[in-house]
């Protein structure tokens, strides 16, 4: 599990929506071992406030020199990275934690809600790639139509043929949540794996959703995070039975099997 | 050019370099192999070490703080029969000096743990965490009186091999009556300061951003706090003094060596930087270097008072 | 709508908001006239006045750190006589409560001052500082030590008929039992908590960057300390809890009053952003009023443990 | 004594040499009330460290609208000042201080060293003006020719017919210290006030001469500040005879007569 700590050049500062950015990097070594649901750490600033570092999810690599993130501005270390500006440098480590898991996966669901559609981005690429012929669909959610920016078009962009949007406004596709798009688009005739990412009431949803139809469901989860290298032991969550020791996201996630983890 | 000489002496042990990690922001050494030579080092001080294995406390456990963070960790810890058959092994290649942190919340878990540890190879020395703020048993308790910590300093020292170094609370109102206790209790060395208890409220939410309420404040924001304190006990105990609190740079090591440590432990600044400790080792021969001096010994206690 | 009720009491006294400037750092309130409406504010707490002039310390007296700053200004004021006939005319005329802050070497000391300013038309309350960490003789044995700190309350209580309020140093093992001290020495109220001392070191010269050697350490690195310890003296006093430290914000504010605090002082933010206070007095508002609350007063204690 | 506390739009941002910057603030009320000699206190971040403000003199007021500072990257603070760009808003508060008594003065000297020319300049504009026939000669030291950037030429620009130099290396001008050139310069016919700004040593340097040739001296000075308003007490320096209360820089100063203060 090779992990680096590099001074990456912005190459692009893209601004997608009022709140939400998208930040390209060149960080070669990250690139190029980079999986989908692994995350970078990134330092913020040079003085000490805001002093740790912010996880974000990796949104996409290109090639094996660049890495995309993409973030929404929520407080005072991703109002800094979104006033940073390409040429400037920016530390990162990573990549970090464990990604999605496809291996042998045949027919795969991406359920991504608001912020949480970035790593999903990323595997739907690598679904695309790497399964044939590729059985993916996109299930994504937001607040209203605006939030979802790009997203939508990204993932047709490359080849995902069902892509399903839900909207808690209704200004664009199903009018409610994501999570009850799942049994409207899915046949219960094959073995679906659901991959999701998004607000917690959301996962939980999904997870349930999953849990009914017998579904296998890996689900990638924010905790607060000093390190994210497995030093700090901040980023405990409790495991399914609530007993034996914490799960810790940085290191035995982000992404894990829905029934590894408690849904309190 | 001659390598520049970095060497100090704790508890009769020479370090190649005054710079170790601090307990539980350094994980058990391995965490940080990907960014440090870790040979390069001073020594490790790893994780506190329980003689049962401990769960910590529930999430949320930590939260960032102007110039500094929270923690509540909790002391979770794999307990030190898992420690020896999992962690050591690894620790004994590093190529550098291994401290052990230990924490108990009785007496006898202290001598047990010092006298266990004391059987097994490859470690140099113990740090006796008897201040960690965030369990409500034990810890506290001891750290914050002096005779408690003088029986501790007894006990750990009296079943064990090892030289000890007592790692002091400076959520005290005199920290060098601590430090005179716990070098009578047969201390061959002391560390300071662990974090100072804190807390902090989620406005929206109305509750404590720490599921335990309270926790322990670490980072810059404490230096000044730490530097005074280290200033005070470096006068007033014989024993060496190692520095702790907030150190992030080559210059922050600096002003507590001239504040009269011996040597430093890295912490919080692990987590933003994970090569800071190394990049200190570096910055200190540097320093040695540019200044003509036969060694960063010539460093410790040199502060010049107006 | 109708102006939402920002009211408090502490000691009888009813303050218009529960907002005040912390001693030593908004002057005589006169320096921020050009920044605030004085009158909007809940009270003024005056700079520290002895019975004579003070020089105070030697320069350098500030310096930087990590989201704070020390300051060993050593409470030079101007004294009780020039007080009186240059700074009360003004402070009489700023329509909003004037709290003067005092200091001694000596029980007498303070017990003349409480005399004299009971006497004199204007003032509020009194807040006796027992815990400036800056002048190395009185302040801070008073503060650290009960009995000290009981007697001390007493001998003001004694001799003054304004209320008192103790302030509290925060360079203790446990405030709690100095703040139940105050309250049996007749403390109307208690605010918390003065500056952590501290030190910085300047490593090209070697120097203490504070002539003093030491200083307080205030700012927004000592939010998460002050704020714990006003939640545990909170619980532990019947009286009322004024919070200090590191208040920038209204979120700030509201932590403290969540935490306990029926007041609050703002310190260095004063010099970060000298509308700051008045600032707060406006979030203060525009929460009761979001929250549809009948008063400030329902915020305060409303901490919810988990 | 008018203050103001302002969100001032950044104009202009300038670097003169490799470390030293000219900024150009738009701050009408601060424009319109400011004299030579008086200082900002200017926001570096919105963040929390670096906590304090950094007291910048005034450099030139442009009109009734805009305010310049130059400045000198030492440190974090000045360092995030010199990555703002044009169109940003920067917190000042200002005009702060005494500034230079001009009143009644015939035959004015400049001395300046270093940053300490940032405020003379507005000086000699306010002497250029006010002051006929003008008498004014400006000497400016500094390491070596580089560091001082555009000044000379600035203030030949505004007229002032007798500019002298002095660099350490010699490398423009006198070869040696500015102090040096006062009794070159100064005819003793007339009655000099010598109006100084600059590092300790050469100020005191300067304080010499005048003393000497019995010149009058006012000099402008520099301590740590944390507010600049006289709130916080910390920026106290010793009166001449070392007694008595203390004088504060920010309130008293930064500008003083030679003699008020002690030079140690
Ligand atoms: C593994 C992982 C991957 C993530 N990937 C992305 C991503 O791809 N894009 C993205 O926009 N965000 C992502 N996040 C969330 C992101 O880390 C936070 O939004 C960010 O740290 C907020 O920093 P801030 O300084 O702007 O906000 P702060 O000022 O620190 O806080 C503002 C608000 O954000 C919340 N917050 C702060 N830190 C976190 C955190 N670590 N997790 C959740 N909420 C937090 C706070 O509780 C507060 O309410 C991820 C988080 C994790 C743990
Ligand atoms: C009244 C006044 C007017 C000034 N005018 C100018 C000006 O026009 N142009 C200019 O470039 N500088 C001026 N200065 C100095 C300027 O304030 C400092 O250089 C600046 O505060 C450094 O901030 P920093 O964060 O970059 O450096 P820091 O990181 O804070 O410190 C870096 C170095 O600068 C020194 N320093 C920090 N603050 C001060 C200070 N207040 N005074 C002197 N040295 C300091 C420190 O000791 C340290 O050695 C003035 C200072 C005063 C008091
Ligand atoms: C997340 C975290 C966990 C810690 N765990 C321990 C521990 O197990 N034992 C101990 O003695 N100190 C522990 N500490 C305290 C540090 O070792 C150190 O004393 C303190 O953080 C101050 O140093 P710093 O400011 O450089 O972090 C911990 C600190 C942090 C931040
Ligand atoms: C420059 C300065 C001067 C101070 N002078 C006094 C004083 O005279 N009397 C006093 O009781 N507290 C004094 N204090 C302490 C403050 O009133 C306050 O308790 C402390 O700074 C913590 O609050 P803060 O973090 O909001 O500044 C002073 C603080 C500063 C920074
Ligand atoms: S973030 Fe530090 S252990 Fe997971
Ligand atoms: S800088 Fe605060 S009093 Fe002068």
């Amino acid at each position: 599990m090779k992990q680096y700590e590099k001074q990456a050049e912005i190459v692009r500062q893209e601004q997608l929506t009022p709140e939400i950015f998208r930040l390209t990097l060149k960080a070669p070594e990250i690139a190029s071992t980079a999986r989908p649901g692994q995350f970078v750490m990134v330092r913020t600033t040079p003085c000490y406030d805001p002093l740790l570092r912010r996880p974000l999810s990796i949104h996409q690599t290109i090639g094996d020199q660049q890495v995309q993130l993409m973030y929404k501005v929520v407080g005072k270390g991703t109002r800094l990275l979104a006033a940073m500006t390409s040429g400037q440098k920016l530390n990162l480590t990573g990549p970090l934690g464990h990604g999605f898991d496809l291996a042998g996966k045949q027919a795969i669901c991406l359920v991504g809600g608001g912020m949480g559609i970035a790593p999903l981005y990323f595997l739907a690429r690598e679904i695309m790639r790497t399964t044939s012929p590729p059985k993916c669909i996109v299930l994504l959610g937001a607040r209203t139509a605006t939030e979802l920016g790009p997203l939508p078009r990204d993932f047709m962009d490359i080849g995902v043929t069902e892509t399903h949007l839900a909207t808690d406004d209704g200004s664009v596709g199903h009018h409610g949540f994501v999570a009850e798009l799942l049994p409207q688009h899915l046949a219960p005739s094959h073995q679906w794996t659901v991959c999701t990412c998004g607000p917690h009431p959301m996962m939980k949803a999904v997870v349930g959703q999953c849990r009914q139809h017998g579904w296998q469901c890996q689900v990638s989860l924010e905790t607060m995070m000093a390190c994210g290298i497995s030093a700090c032991l901040g980023c405990a969550i409790p495991r399914a039975d609530l007993s034996g020791p914490y799960l810790h996201v940085c290191k035995d996630g982000p992404v894990f099997k829905a029934e590894e983890v408690a849904w309190l | 050019m001659t390598q520049p000489d970095l060497r100090v002496t704790i508890g009769g042990l020479v370090f190649k370099n005054p710079v170790l990690t601090a307990s539980g922001t350094f994980g058990y050494g391995k965490e940080f192999a990907p960014y440090v030579n870790l040979h390069h080092l001073g020594g490790v001080v790893v994780k506190g070490i329980s003689l049962a294995p401990r769960r910590g406390n529930p999430p949320p456990r930590i939260v960032e703080t102007a110039g500094g963070m929270l923690n509540a960790i909790g002391l979770e810890n794999v307990g030190l029969d898992r420690f020896i058959t999992e962690k050591m092994p690894y620790l004994r290649g590093i190529g550098t000096r291994v401290i052990v942190n230990i924490l108990g919340d009785s007496l006898e878990e202290y001598q047990t743990l010092g006298q266990r540890l004391s059987e097994i190879e490859g470690i140099s020395a113990l740090e006796v965490n008897i201040s960690c703020p965030n369990v409500k048993k034990g810890g506290v308790a001891f750290g914050t009186d002096p005779t408690m910590a003088e029986a501790v300093t007894r006990a750990v020292c009296a079943h064990s091999t090892l030289p000890v170094i007592v790692k002091l609370s400076p959520n005290v109102t005199d920290i060098t009556q601590i430090a005179r206790a716990v070098e009578a209790g047969g201390a061959q060395a002391v560390s300071l300061i662990n974090t100072l208890m804190g807390m902090a409220i989620d406005v929206k939410s109305r509750k404590p951003r720490l599921a335990n309420i309270v926790g322990g404040l670490s980072g810059p924001a404490i230096k000044p706090v730490a530097l005074r304190m280290v200033w005070q006990v470096a006068q007033a105990v014989k024993i060496p003094v190692i520095g702790i609190g907030g150190i992030t740079t080559t210059e922050d090591a600096l002003e507590f060596l001239l504040a009269g440590a011996t040597a430093i432990e890295v912490g919080t600044a692990n987590f933003i930087n994970p090569r800071a400790s190394q990049e200190i080792v570096e910055g200190l021969a540097r320093y040695v270097t540019d200044n003509r001096l036969n060694g960063i010994s010539e460093v410790i206690g040199g502060l010049i008072l107006p």
